[in-house]
C-alpha cells in the first residue's frame, strides 16, 4: 500500500482521545499535508471506548480508513486488547502506563509507554494527561514538526478561552520534555 | 445482619453504560423493586424506548422488547390486548415520549390501555448528544437551542401528567423525582400504585419522574440533583394528577 | 360447502380467520377498509382482537408487539398508510416477527387515487424501509386467492419468522366473485422465542438494535441466509401457454387475468403468446422466467405502473432477449387494450 | 459502634459522589489511590464505623454499587 | 481563501448556507444530528428558520410546507428517521416541491447500528414511499463534496422540481477534511407556482389528490418525462483507469475512495482493474457503466450492505459481462480488504 | 333591496362535493366570511386535511395546500414560519386532527404556532365510510364499532379543546356548534376571534365545530342536528377554554 | 308584503332541508315536481310573500342556494 | 373476444346501481353460472356517480373488467354521457327515462327506455328505482331466467327485513310487468 501516516487515538470516552487526533489533523494541515481525521462515533457516547484514525500524507488522500495503522496512541487497557492485533508489523504502539497494566504481546512492535494519568494528575491538570501523550508523541516521531505545533497553537486552539489554551500548552510541553527525557 | 439494600432480583446486574450520576440507574432498580415486591417478574413484559434506555433490555430480568423510538405505548398495546394477564410497562424517555411519540402515549392513554409507562423526564435528549426536549425548560441550552430556549422561537415546555390526566382513559398519573432519598422513595411508591392500578384493571397509568442528565445539562451530578429542586420543579410540579382509587 | 359469494377484501379477512387469526391492529384508508370493518364484526364472538389504532404508525408497531407475544396477528393498509409503516417494518423484518401485512393498493405518489394501481411494487419488494431486508410478498389475482393466499400468508410467516406482505389492487379488494370457503386451520408452529413473560424460562428479548458492528454483520447475514432460501424454495408462479410462445407477456394480480384474455385471444389468430403470472413477488419467480427466456423472442411486462416490475424480469432475462413494457396508471386496461398491443408487438417482430 | 455495613463493588463505581452527598455520617469517600476498571477512582469507605445501615447511599446509587446490611 | 478543516456534516450545512438555504426542519438523530446543530447556531443570525421538529413525519411535512412558500429548505435524518418520511417525501415528489433531504446513514434494518453502511440504497433509488416516482440521489465521496453537491443538490432541485436526496455514510459525515469553502450563491429560479398568498394572481394550489384516473394517469406520464429527462441529461458518475481495465469495480460514496486506493495498489501489480463511482445514484449512470461493459471482462460491485447497487449494475451491463458482488454491512471494509478480493478475483479469472 | 347574504368572495362558488345537510358547508362559509371581513383573503394560505373536506382547495378562494392525513399542523408550521405576515389556517377534521394527526396538533398548539386551525369534529370517519373517531361517543355505532363504542375496548373519546388548552402555547381554544342559528353566529365569532389572534402573533388557535355527518350517523340533516344537541354537546361542552386576551 | 327576497340557485341544493327548518315563516318548501341536475327535488319558495330577509336560511345552507336580499 | 356477458350498471351514488349489480350477480351465481361484480368505488363516496361492472359466464371468467360491456343499465344523464361512447357495436342501453332527458346519439344501439323514477315515487317506494328497471331489463333479456329470480328473491336478499324484501319485490315485478307491456 501507499506510504501516508495513519495514527490511531484510542481510550475511555472521556479521556479526550478525539481532541487528541483533531489536534494533529490541524497542526499537519499547517504544515501544508493532506490530512482526514475519522472518529469512532455513537455507540461510544455513553461510556466504552473511543477512537479515531489521523491520515497525513504528502498526496491526495484516497482512502481515510484502514483498519491497519501504522501507529497506535492507546489510553487505556481495552484499547490495547481491542487494537494490538490490528497494528501493522513493526508499527509503533504509545502506551499510557498509567491505565494499561501490561504491555503487547507482539513482539514486533516498537513500545513507547509514559504514565500520563500519574502525570497529569500531578500536573494538578487530570484532562491534560491526552496532550501530554500528544507531546511526547510528537516529540518522538515528528511525524509534524514541533516548531510549527509550537508556532501554530493559538491557531490550532482558535476560539478557545486562553487560559484553557495555557493548560493544554503546558502539558503538552511535559509530553515533549518526558519523551525528549525518556525515550531515547 | 440482614441485607437491607441489594440488588433486586429483576435487575440481572449487567453494568451499566450510563453516564456517572445519570439517575436512569436509581430508576431502573425502583422498578425492578417494584416487580420484586409484587412478585410478578415472571409475567412482566417491558418495552424498552430509543433513548439512553435502549438497552434497558440487557438490565431488566424478565421479557423485554426494545422499541421503534416513541412506539413502546403502541407495542405496549399489542402485547397487553393479546396477553391481557401479563403485566406491561414502557420505559421512555422525554423525546421519545413527549416529542415523536406523543400520539401514541396520548392514545394509549384515552384508550385507558392497562400498562404502566415510567416517563423519564430529563429535559433533554441525552443519547443523541444533548439537543433539545420538548420538555427542555424555557432559557435552557441545549445543543439544538443554543442560545437558551425562548418561547418565540421553539414553543413552551410540554406538561406530560397534566396534559394525560385529561383523558378519562387515565387511571393514575404522577410526578415524582428522585433527587434526594425522600423523593426516591415517593417515586417508588407512585411506581408501585401505577402497577397495582395496572393489574386491577382500572387503565392507563404512567409515572413521570424528573431525572437528571449531568452530562447534557454540564454539571456534576450532585449539582444535577439541585438543578432540579431548582429549575425543573418549579414548571413541573409533583404530585399526583389522576388517581382512579383515590 | 358450496360457492359463495365475497368481496375480495372479505375474503381475505375471512382466510386470516381461518388461518388463525388473533389479532387485527390497522387505521382505515379506501380501498382497504373492509377489511378491517370485517375483523370488528367478527372478532368479539372469536374472542380476537380487533383494534382501530391512532395511526398506521401506531398500528404496525401494535402488530410488533402483538407478534412477539407469538399471536398471528394482522395488518391492512393502502398507499400513504403503507408508507407510514416502512419504519416498522423494517423493524418486524429484523426482529423475525411472522405476521401479515395487506397492501390494498391504489395509485400513488402522493394522496394519488383510490384507483387500482400496482405502483408499489418497488416497495413492497425492494424494501421501503431503511436496511437490507425482504418481505415475502404475495399478489393473488382473484377473491378465492385473496382468501387462499392469506391463509397461505400466515403459514409462510410463521414458517420463516418474516412479515408477510399480501399486495392486491384495489379493485381486488372491491370486487365479488364466488369462492370455496377454507377450513380452519390449526396453527402448528412454536415460538419459543415470543414474550409471554419468563415463567420457566429465561427471559427472552426482541430486540433490533446492534450497536457492533460485528453483530449487526452478522444479523444481515443470518437474515440473508434466510433470504436465499425462500430465493431458492419458494419463488413461484403461474405459466400459461409459454411453451412454445414467441412473445411471454409478464403481469401478476387482476391485471394477469386480464391479459390472459388477450392472450387467449391472440392464440385465436395464431399468435404464439403466453403468459407468466408471479404469485411471489418476492421472491421473484427467477428461475421460470430465466428459462422461458431460452425459448422465447421477447417478453413484455404489463404493470399499472410506470414500469417497476419489468427491471425484475431483465434481471432475471439477463440479457438474453428484449423486455418491453406496457403500462397504464390508476386504470387497469382492458383485455381488448392489451390484445391491440400484442397484435401490434407481433406485426412489428414479424411472430 | 457500627449498625450498619457497606459492600462496595468498586469496579461498578463510576464516581459520582451521590452515596458520598446523602450519607449523613461520613462513611463514604473517593479513593484516589485507586483506579478501577472503568477508569475512576471509585467510592470507598472511610469511616466505615460510622455506618447506620440506613441504606440511603444504596438508595442513591444508580449503579448498584452498594450493598447495605443492618443490625 | 485557504482550506479550512470541517467535519462533512458541517461541511454539508455549510454548504446549504451557501445555496441560500432559508429553512431547516429535523429531528435528531445520529449520525446526522451535527447538521440540525449547525443550523440551530447559524440560522438566527443570518435570519433563516431552524426548528427541530416533533418527529420526522412532521419535519418531513413542515418541509413540504416550507418549500411550497418557494423558499430553499431542507431536513436531514438518518435510517429510521429517513423511513418515516416516505410518506411525506412521497407527497414532495408529486406536488413536485424542490428541497433537499439528507441521509446520513447507519445500518439497519431496525434500529441496528449507526456505524455507516449503503443499505438504504434501494429506499433512496427506488422510492420507498408509494407511488412511480423518482428523487435525484446524490452521493459525495469526501468532506469536500458534502459542500459541493449541498449545493448543487439545491439547484437541480430547484430546476427541475424534484426532491433531492444527498446520501453519505455515516462516516463521511463524521470524519475531517480540509476543504475548500464556496462562494455563496444567489437561487436565480422564479417560482410562480409558490403559495404565498394570492396577491395580484389567481390562487395557487398545491395538491397530490387526482380522484379521476385520467388526471392520475396524466400526472404520472408528466413525472415520468421528467425523470425520462433526467436520466438523459443529468446522470453522473467518475471514471478511473476504467480505459484498459479487464475488471472494473463500482462503488459509491466514501467506498469508492477506500476501493480507489485498492485499484492504485492492483494497478502496481499490473492488475488491469477500473473504478466507476457512479455520482448520481438516480439517474444511475447506465450509459457509462454500458459503454464500459463493451471492453471489460468484468464487474465487480463493492456495497456496504447485502447488494443492492448490483442490480443498478446488472440492468445498465444487460448480461453483457458477469458481475460479481462483494459487501459488509456496519463496516467500511478498509483498502488491505478490497486489495485482496481483486487479487483473488484476477487469479481466478487469470486477468 | 340590499343583498343580506351571497356567496363570500373567499370561495370559488365550486358545487361542493358534500352529501346533503353536512355541515362542513356552513363551516367553509363561515370561514370564508371571516377572511373577506378581515380583508385578508390575498395573504391567507389555507391547508385542507385528508377527510371530506380533503378538496376544499377548489373551494377556498386564496392559496391552498392539499396535506397528507393528519400533518396540516405540520405543513401551516412551515409556512407560516417562512412567511410570518401571511394567515395560515388549517382545516382538519377529528380522524385527521385527532387521531393520526394528535402529535402534529399537540406540538403545533406546545410551540405557540401563530396560525388558526378549524377542527371540524363530527364524531366519525366521513370520507372513508364511517369508521370510528377517536372522537367518537361511547356506544356511538360506527363500522369499525359496530356493537357500539364501549370504554372498556375502544376508549374514552378525546376532548381536544380541553387537552390543547393545557398547553401555554395555545392563545385561543374555543369549541363551537353550527345545529342552529345562535350556534352559528357564535362558530363565526369564534373564527374571528381566533384569525384576529393570529394576527395579533399571541400563539395558537383554534375553534373545535361540533359538525352533523348524517349521512354516516345515519340521520336526517334535520335529526343530524338535534343529534349534536343532545349527545354530542352533552359530553362536548361549548364554550372558550382559552383566550389569551381575555 | 314581503320585506325580504330570497333567491334559490337551486341545481345547488341538495335538499337537506336545512333552510325550510329554520325559516321561522315558512317561505320555503321542496318543489317535489321538480328534479334538478343533481337528482334532488330542490327547494323553492313556497310562501315569497312572508319572507322577512332575515337571512336564517342562507345561514344553515351548508351548499350557497341561498342568497338573501332585504329591503 | 370471447362471449360473456358483460353489464354495466350506472348511476347517481343514492340510486342504487351498485345492488342492482350485486342482486343480478347473485342470481346469475343462483344458476350456476360464473359470476364476478366490479364496483367503481371510493372517489363516488360523496356525490357524484356510481358504476359496477357484473360479467355472467358459461365458462371461468378470465377478466372481470371491460372498458367496452355489450349492455349499459343507465340511471341519470352524466353516466349516459360517460359511458354511451364505450357500448360495444349494437350494444344494448336500458335508460332511466325520468332522469334521462336524451337519448343516445349513436344509432347502432338498441334502446329501451322507462321512468323507473317517476314509476318508483307513483309506487310510493322512491328507493325501488332500480329495482323496476332491473326487473324490466331481465325480463326483456333474460340474461337470467326470471323463475329462477323469483324463486331465489329471498335467498338473494338472506338478512334483510321481510318488508324490505317485498317492497323490492313489488318494484322489481312492476319491472317485469313494464317490460311485458311496453317492450315488444
Ligand atoms: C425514528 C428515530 N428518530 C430519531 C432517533 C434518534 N434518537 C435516538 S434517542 C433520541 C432521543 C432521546 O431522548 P430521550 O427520549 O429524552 O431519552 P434520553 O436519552 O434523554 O434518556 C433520538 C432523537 C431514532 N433512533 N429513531
Ligand atoms: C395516511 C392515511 N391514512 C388513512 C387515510 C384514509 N382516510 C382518508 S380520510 C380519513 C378519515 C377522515 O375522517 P375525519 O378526519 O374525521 O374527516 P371527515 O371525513 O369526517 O370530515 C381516513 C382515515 C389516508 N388518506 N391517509
Ligand atoms: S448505609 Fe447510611 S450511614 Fe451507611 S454508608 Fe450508607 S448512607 Fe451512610
Ligand atoms: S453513588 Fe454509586 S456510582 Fe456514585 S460514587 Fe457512589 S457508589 Fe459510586
Ligand atoms: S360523509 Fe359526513 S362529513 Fe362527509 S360529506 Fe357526507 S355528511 Fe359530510
Ligand atoms: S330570509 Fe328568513 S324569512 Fe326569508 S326565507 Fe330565509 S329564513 Fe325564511
Amino acid at each position: 500500500m501507499d506510504r501516508e501516516e495513519q495514527v490511531l487515538f484510542a481510550g475511555f470516552g472521556g479521556q479526550g482521545v478525539l481532541s487528541m487526533g483533531q489536534f494533529l489533523t490541524h497542526a499537519a494541515m499547517g504544515e501544508g499535508k493532506n490530512v482526514s481525521w475519522v472518529p469512532s462515533y455513537g455507540a461510544e457516547m455513553r461510556g466504552g471506548t473511543a477512537n479515531c484514525l489521523v491520515t497525513i500524507a504528502e498526496e491526495e488522500i484516497s482512502s481515510p480508513l484502514t483498519e491497519n495503522p501504522m501507529t497506535a496512541v492507546i489510553m487505556n487497557r481495552p484499547s490495547l486488547d481491542k487494537f494490538e492485533p490490528k497494528i501493522q508489523p513493526h508499527g509503533t504502539v504509545v502506551l499510557n502506563s498509567s491505565l494499561v497494566d501490561r504491555l503487547p504481546e507482539r513482539d514486533d512492535l516498537n513500545v513507547l509507554q509514559l504514565p500520563v494519568t500519574e502525570l497529569a494528575e500531578k500536573m494538578n491538570n487530570p484532562r491534560g494527561a491526552n496532550m501530554i501523550l500528544l507531546g511526547a508523541y510528537i516529540q518522538k516521531t515528528s511525524v509534524v514538526s514541533l516548531d510549527d505545533v509550537m508556532n501554530n497553537f493559538d491557531v490550532i486552539f482558535k476560539g478557545k478561552n486562553p487560559k484553557v489554551i495555557e493548560k493544554n500548552k503546558e502539558a503538552f510541553l511535559a509530553g515533549v520534555e518526558y519523551a525528549r527525557k525518556n525515550w531515547k | 445482619m440482614k441485607t437491607v439494600a441489594a440488588r433486586p432480583e429483576s435487575l440481572t446486574g449487567a453494568q451499566y453504560h450510563y453516564c456517572p450520576g445519570c439517575t436512569h440507574g436509581i430508576i431502573h432498580r425502583l422498578v425492578a423493586e417494584v416487580i420484586d415486591e409484587l412478585g410478578i417478574r415472571e409475567k412482566t413484559i417491558g418495552i424498552c424506548p430509543v433513548g439512553c434506555a435502549v438497552l434497558a433490555y440487557d438490565y431488566f430480568n424478565c421479557d423485554m422488547l426494545e422499541a421503534a423510538h416513541g412506539r413502546a405505548p403502541a407495542i405496549a398495546t399489542g402485547i397487553k390486548r393479546m396477553l391481557p394477564e401479563n403485566v406491561v410497562f414502557t420505559y421512555q424517555g422525554d423525546g421519545d415520549l413527549a416529542s415523536i411519540g406523543m400520539a401514541e402515549i396520548l392514545h394509549a392513554s384515552a384508550r385507558g390501555e392497562k400498562i404502566t409507562v415510567i416517563f423519564v423526564n430529563n429535559a433533554v435528549y441525552g443519547m443523541t448528544g444533548g439537543q433539545m426536549a420538548p420538555t427542555t425548560l424555557l432559557g435552557q441550552v441545549t445543543t439544538t437551542s443554543p442560545y437558551g430556549r425562548k418561547a418565540e422561537v421553539e414553543g413552551y415546555p410540554v406538561r406530560m401528567a397534566e396534559i394525560l390526566a385529561e383523558n378519562e382513559g387515565s387511571a393514575y398519573i404522577a410526578r415524582t423525582t428522585v433527587n434526594k432519598p425522600a423523593n426516591v422513595r415517593r417515586t417508588k411508591k407512585a411506581i408501585k400504585k401505577a402497577f397495582e392500578i395496572q393489574q386491577k384493571g382500572l387503565g392507563f397509568t404512567m409515572v413521570e419522574i424528573l431525572s437528571a442528565c449531568p452530562t447534557n445539562w454540564g454539571l456534576s451530578p450532585v449539582q444535577a440533583l439541585e438543578w432540579i429542586d431548582e429549575n425543573m420543579i418549579p414548571y413541573y410540579p409533583l404530585g399526583e394528577f389522576k388517581n382512579k382509587e383515590a | 360447502m358450496g360457492k359463495i359469494l365475497m368481496k375480495g377484501n372479505e375474503a381475505l379477512a375471512e382466510g386470516a380467520l381461518i388461518a388463525g387469526c388473533q389479532g387485527f391492529f390497522g387505521y382505515p384508508i379506501t380501498p382497504s377498509s373492509e377489511i378491517a370493518e370485517y375483523m370488528a364484526r367478527k372478532f368479539p364472538q372469536l374472542g380476537g382482537i380487533f383494534l382501530q389504532a391512532e395511526s398506521e404508525l401506531a398500528a404496525i408497531n401494535m402488530v410488533y408487539g402483538a407478534a412477539a407475544t407469538g399471536a398471528r396477528v394482522m395488518t391492512a393498509s393502502s398507499g400513504p398508510g403503507i408508507s407510514l409503516k416502512q419504519e416498522g417494518i423494517s423493524f418486524i423484518a429484523e426482529a423475525e416477527l411472522p405476521c401479515l401485512i395487506v397492501n390494498i393498493s391504489r395509485g400513488g405518489p402522493g394522496l394519488g387515487g383510490i384507483q387500482p394501481a400496482q405502483s408499489d411494487y418497488f416497495q413492497a419488494t425492494r424494501g421501503g424501509g431503511h436496511g437490507d431486508y425482504r418481505l415475502i410478498v404475495l399478489a393473488p389475482s382473484s377473491v378465492q386467492e385473496m382468501m387462499d393466499y392469506a391463509i397461505e400468508g400466515f403459514d409462510l410467516a410463521d414458517r420463516y419468522r418474516i412479515p408477510v406482505m399480501l399486495m392486491a389492487e384495489g379493485t381486488l379488494g372491491q370486487m365479488m366473485e364466488p369462492i370455496y370457503v377454507r377450513e380452519p386451520v390449526k396453527p402448528a408452529i412454536e415460538k419459543p422465542w415470543a414474550t409471554t413473560g419468563c415463567a420457566g424460562r429465561s427471559p427472552n428479548i426482541i430486540n433490533t438494535l446492534h450497536l457492533s458492528p460485528e453483530v449487526l454483520e452478522h444479523r444481515n447475514q443470518h437474515l440473508q441466509r434466510k433470504y436465499d432460501q425462500l430465493q431458492a424454495n419458494e419463488s413461484r408462479a403461474e405459466t400459461f401457454m409459454t411453451d412454445d410462445a414467441d412473445l411471454i407477456l409478464v403481469a401478476f394480480g387482476l391485471m394477469s387475468r386480464v391479459v390472459k384474455k388477450a392472450v387467449i385471444e391472440a392464440r385465436k389468430q395464431g399468435i404464439k403468446v403466453g403468459l407468466i403470472r408471479p404469485i411471489t413477488l418476492w421472491p421473484f419467480p427467477d428461475a421460470i422466467i430465466k428459462e422461458a427466456a431460452e425459448k422465447a423472442q421477447m417478453f413484455l411486462s404489463v404493470e399499472i405502473s410506470m414500469g417497476q416490475m419489468i427491471e425484475d424480469i431483465r434481471l432475471a432475462v439477463d440479457g438474453a432477449v428484449p423486455v418491453d413494457f406496457y403500462g397504464r396508471i390508476g386504470i387497469i386496461p382492458n383485455p381488448e387494450e392489451i390484445y391491440s398491443e400484442i397484435i401490434r408487438i407481433a406485426e412489428r417482430e414479424g411472430f | 459502634m457500627a449498625k450498619g455495613r457497606v459492600h462496595l463493588e468498586i469496579d461498578r463505581c463510576k464516581a459520582c459522589q451521590l452515596c458520598i452527598t446523602f450519607c449523613s455520617r461520613n462513611v463514604l469517600g473517593l479513593d484516589e489511590h485507586t483506579i478501577n476498571s472503568l477508569g475512576y477512582h471509585p467510592v470507598t469507605a472511610v469511616n466505615p464505623e460510622e455506618c447506620n445501615g440506613c441504606a440511603v447511599c444504596a438508595m442513591m446509587c444508580p449503579d448498584l454499587v452498594i450493598e447495605v446490611e443492618r443490625e
